[in-house]
């Protein structure tokens, strides 16, 4: 993948955060590092946000992208309802998930389709790459530019 | 004003009497109810003293479902098919929290629907007479695994439940596992769990404590886990904790992990009252691990022959699942199992390993430094030494979500795979040490040809998932790309776009 | 007479026309069309160059199954998912045995069923053509492995169908593999291989040569395989062959089998004409395995992490399935994977044991002492030696079926899981040497409270598959009973009556 | 299980060998150790053994019982008309198979039905253990005697 220069994404604020009471908190690290490495404006919630907070920040900040991360099972219940807040809020982000999104061994395909109801336009597994969450970032946020109709997708 | 000091019996009753209040189910908890309920209990359902009375390293799984019949049978199949000698329940994360109304919803949920809907066995919710018909209905000692900050109310059940062991401590139980508690008040909350503890331990019902020795569980150097170990058994014993289990994770570099557990135990014996009974406990690495069950059976393999060359007491199994999500039951078995198969096939040769001595006395250096300077942060005074260490950063945990640490320190291995310091924060550790840890990253960076960075750090937390101890560059990183990920990119997104 | 001596150009040709006409596809066979085709292999795919260039272990499964195009997927499968670095075709009993007639048929079962009714690839039914189609559709050297007392026409076959690597030799697939073969003549008829190989390595095509190492697999003394080793390495010089990997079967002692693995290498290198490049191949556990995956996957465990702390050239893997039957090849892919991931995860770390070289230091005595046995034995001949050795039972190896081996030679593990000798026969070892094993036996006797006698040797024969490494005498053992499996009875038995 | 006397078995000799070409000897080795140690006459006709050779070394002894034993994979065509020659040559023996008999992970109950069919009176898997062998053989020899027509059930 050629890489865009660090500066071309500069504005876009991205909200990346661990919801409900998950603590996993290395993943996030790791993708704020290789966001911020790729130019992005990031602003880490930290692990344990509620959803509440994701919406805020999300709002004040204007963001291009919310990601979510969830690690330790019980990302469905904690979910439930973000979406009709953040448009309630008038917050029309990309929305993203990530992380191990069910307990126990499940249907990835299930999974996925869990979670793309709950209004997620992405969703990804735990074997991301990070390289792979900036290439679909990069993407979907110039796309929003020239495509404004992309965001009634999520609302 | 939080100090290191017995918590005086009225006080412990008072508190007691507060908290059974907090959830009907507290109410069932009688003390002396239970101390009966724990002399009925034969022999090889007495935790410590099975633990104890060992000759070779016991093994333990983790696990925990929401329903009672089901985690009976999951326990029941772990020590028939997988051979567990000690057998766990692992709390769910609401219980963690103390969201028991929450907990309560998802136990009804996975009553209806039949789904594990939660991530573990809510034990305030289930209550005190189903914990002894869970102990009734197993064979061997079981320990409540969980990770709250705030475990006073679980203590309360479960211990009057007939469970033996309790896992965590004021420190392993907040700084891996939250953002916002306050470590005093956890330091607070704990010394009541570990009071309650020695209660019943003054009662001739010895309860194990087990501090969670992995901590974050992602290249946590020795040191610091052994530093909050000993403060952790410090804090415990003058609770009147009598029966104590260290707890450490395996790194992956074998001469390091058998020098950690050695430093362990050594120190533990030097920082512990007499009268404690400390032993060990090995973690199967608790990392991130590969995405592949046969890969991952190997992560399992070098840690069962870790464990059988460090010989700790107890080890905690992991299961090829485990990047996946919660286990099934045979794949938990499995884990068990194989450990089993290396730690018998190597356990009565004699592999005697070059280089430990040395790496343990750079890791006890590192430790006792740590230890001391919680005792001098606190004038003596080891809680209150804690809170101001971690406070001034002096006393750190690398990746700590909790807003009560710096989480300054960030690891990375040298070129044999150790881990050491490449950011030492404020970490109290002398320079001599200091320096040891640099010229070995030095090394490390030279071979790889490229500059000591948090490059390194996010390239070695990856390294295991993607089949390597170091995290190495790969021909497929570009100078300015990301973190190499060692096998290429992989795994992902899907969506439907 | 039997004399270790080049073949002639003109015999080997007379002998090697003869043989194509044993069999229809025999006649497609041409030598000078085959050069020429391994001339067009590309650099990845020419096993010497491949092998001897590599840096690390480079691993390799078994797997052979009937048809061509599963075949062909089979090896795929290996290479994209198992990350095989080598390839291997193992042929079917009954070409071992020389009877196309049965293979053919077993052939046009399998064709017509679809079921796997042969227990590997039937090379010479399938012919020159189909073999190099093999070759193509893969992207590794490719090695014929079998256990062949007579392989000359499997050798011609396959050679001319593009393979690099030829597995076997006179002594290490006649001894544990038949019973009434004579060694006299499988030298002989392996003396024709090796001179085939030499023919096409002085037209440039190195082909590698590979002496099967473990023998019967079944706690088979070092010093007795690395002699073997030597012999085969020495005989196959004499024709031409140029690149020699020779073998060893894991014991599960770590100790003795890095001491192994070195004199194996030192003395290959010792006794091997200077123009030989000589590698080593380490092959996990050979012997009996557990009836169940999870235990399996342990074995591969300490397998894996021995290849990594002795650093052969090559490693054959084993899969959880062994002990059940032909493994699947998704289990096949998983052992590959389980032992990549326990090698790479180890192979970075410097681990130095303690006591190798005194383990290496008898080894080496043992059997040198072999190897001049047959030199004086065949007066300065190895081929007559070797012969006139087995005979005298100056060399022999435990449990070989053949009637040309004494299969007096009893072994069984030392207090510390080495394995040593009980019954010598008349190994031609010296007396220093048998007293250090008595030494050890009568220590392990001492600790198990027994005398010493074949009851030791069938507990150690099962011990691993038992979950142990040394056959212990159990609690439920009765002083009379049969050998103790080390678990209790299993398994079994099942009739309708 | 309670030991029966070395000499309980004298005379009843017992016929051991591996079938076809198979050259697995380890187990057979094995077996002929605990079946002597319990006083069974045993004769080890070893690996690599033909059919012809195991009906007349039952036939010229007067066997009790034939175990044959297969572990390379190819049992099921070694074994093809080998209850019909024994009985051509009068020979009335209990017969047992043992080892590993199918290729591949074949299913157990199938493999037993297949061994069953050809003839066999007890079919034992790779998991034996030897002691089960000795007492099944105590059992069914001491049957024989006191229940001729058992044998009937083999011809
Ligand atoms: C380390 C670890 C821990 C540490 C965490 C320390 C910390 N504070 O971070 C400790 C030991 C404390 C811990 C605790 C628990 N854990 Co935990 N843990 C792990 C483990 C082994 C590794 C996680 C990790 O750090 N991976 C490395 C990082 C780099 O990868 P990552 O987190 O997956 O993130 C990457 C991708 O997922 C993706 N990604 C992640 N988020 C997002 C978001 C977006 C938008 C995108 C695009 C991508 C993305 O990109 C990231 C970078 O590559 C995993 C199992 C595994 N994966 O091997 C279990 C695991 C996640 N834990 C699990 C559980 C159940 C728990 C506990 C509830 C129970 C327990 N065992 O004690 C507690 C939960 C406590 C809490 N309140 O959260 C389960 C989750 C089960 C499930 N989902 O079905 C797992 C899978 C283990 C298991 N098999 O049971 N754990
Ligand atoms: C050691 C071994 C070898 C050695 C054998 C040395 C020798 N001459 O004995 C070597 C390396 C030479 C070898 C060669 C081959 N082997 Co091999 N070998 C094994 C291995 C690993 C152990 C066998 C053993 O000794 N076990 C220990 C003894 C004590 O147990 P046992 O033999 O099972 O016997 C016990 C029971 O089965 C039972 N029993 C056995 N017979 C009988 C009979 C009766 C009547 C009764 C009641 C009970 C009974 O009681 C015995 C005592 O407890 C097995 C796999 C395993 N089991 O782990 C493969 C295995 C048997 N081999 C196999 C194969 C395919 C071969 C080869 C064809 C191919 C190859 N890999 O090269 C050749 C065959 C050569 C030939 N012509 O026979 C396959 C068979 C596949 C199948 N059936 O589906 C196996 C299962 C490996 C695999 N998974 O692929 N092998």
């Amino acid at each position: 993948m050629a890489r865009i220069g660090a500066d071309t994404h500069m504005g876009q604020t991205v909200i990346l955060g661990v919801i409900g009471s998950d603590a996993h908190v290395v993943g996030i690290t790791i993708l704020e590092q290789a966001l911020t490495a790729a130019g992005f404006d990031v602003e880490n919630l930290g692990v344990q946000t509620a959803k509440a907070e994701f919406v805020s920040a999300a709002a004040a900040e204007d963001a291009g992208a919310v990601l979510v991360s969830s690690l330790y099972g019980h990302a469905r219940q904690d979910c439930q309802g973000l979406h009709e807040q953040l448009a309630e809020a008038g917050c029309d982000a990309i929305t993203y998930i990530g992380g191990n999104l069910a307990v126990g061994q499940n249907d990835w395909a299930e999974t996925e389709q869990t979670f793309r109801t709950l209004g997620f336009d992405r969703v990804f597994d735990a074997e991301t790459d990070p390289e792979a969450v900036v290439a679909s970032l990069e993407r979907d946020l110039d796309m929003t530019a020239t495509e404004p109709e992309r965001a009634s997708v999520n609302t | 004003m939080l100090r290191d000091e017995l918590i005086a019996g009225e006080q412990l009753r008072e508190t007691e009497s507060e908290l059974r209040g907090r959830w009907p189910t507290g109410a069932d908890a009688d003390f002396e109810d239970a101390v009966e309920f724990h002399e009925s209990l034969p022999g090889h359902k007495r935790f410590a003293e099975v633990l104890e009375s060992a000759d070779d390293p016991l093994l333990q799984p983790r696990a925990g479902i929401p329903r009672l019949d089901d985690q009976v049978e999951l326990l029941r199949y772990l020590e028939t098919e997988g051979g567990a000698d000690l057998l766990p329940t692992t709390i769910d994360s609401y219980t963690r929290d103390n969201e028991y109304e929450k907990a309560a919803e998802g136990l009804a949920d996975a009553r209806d629907s039949g789904d594990d809907t939660l991530n573990g066995f809510p034990a305030v919710n289930h209550g005190v007479d189903a914990c002894r018909d869970l102990i009734r209905s197993v064979d061997a000692p079981v320990e409540v695994r969980h990770g709250t900050p705030d475990a006073r109310l679980l203590a309360i059940v479960t211990l009057a439940g007939g469970f033996q062991s309790f896992e965590g401590g004021p420190v392993s139980y907040n700084i891996p596992y939250t953002k916002e508690h306050d470590l005093e008040e956890t330091i607070e909350h704990w010394q009541f769990v570990d009071r309650l503890c020695g209660a019943y331990t003054e009662r001739g019902v010895r309860i194990n404590r087990e501090p969670f020795g992995p901590l974050t569980g992602t290249l946590v150097p020795p040191a610091i886990a052994i530093a909050v170990m000993i403060l952790e058994g410090l804090l415990a014993a003058t609770q009147g904790v009598r029966s104590l289990t260290l707890g450490y994770g395996q790194v992956g570099n074998v001469v390091q992990d058998v020098a950690a557990l050695r430093a362990l135990r050594d120190l533990g014996e030097e920082y512990l009252p007499d009268d404690v009974v400390a032993t060990t406990v090995f973690h199967e690495w608790m990392g991130g691990f590969p995405p592949d069950e046969a890969r991952a059976n190997g992560v399992i393999g070098l840690g069962g022959a870790t464990a059988a060359l460090a010989r700790p007491d107890k080890v905690i199994t992991k299961s090829p699942q485990e990047f996946q999500g919660v286990p099934t039951r045979e794949a938990n078995a499995a884990g068990l199992r194989t450990t089993r198969q290396l730690v018998d096939m190597m356990l009565e040769q004699e592999i005697v390993i070059d280089g430990i001595d040395e790496e343990q006395e750079i890791i006890e250096r590192t430790a006792r430094s740590l230890v001391e300077t919680v005792f001098s942060h606190g004038d003596g005074d080891v809680a209150q030494g804690t809170v101001a260490a971690f406070e001034s950063g002096a006393l750190d945990v690398p990746f700590a979500p909790s807003d009560s640490a710096a989480a300054a320190v960030l690891p990375a291995r040298d070129d044999d795979g150790r881990v050491r310091v490449l950011e030492w924060g404020d970490l109290a550790v002398p320079d001599e040490v200091k320096e040891v840890h640099g010229a070995r990253l030095d090394q490390r960076a030279r071979t790889e040809g490229r500059s000591r960075s948090f490059r390194m750090v996010a390239d070695d937390v990856d390294a295991i998932s993607d089949g390597k101890l170091i995290g190495r560059p790969t021909a497929s990183d570009g100078d300015t790309g990301g973190p190499g990920d060692g096998v290429g990119p992989q795994g992902g997104e899907s969506d439907a776009d």
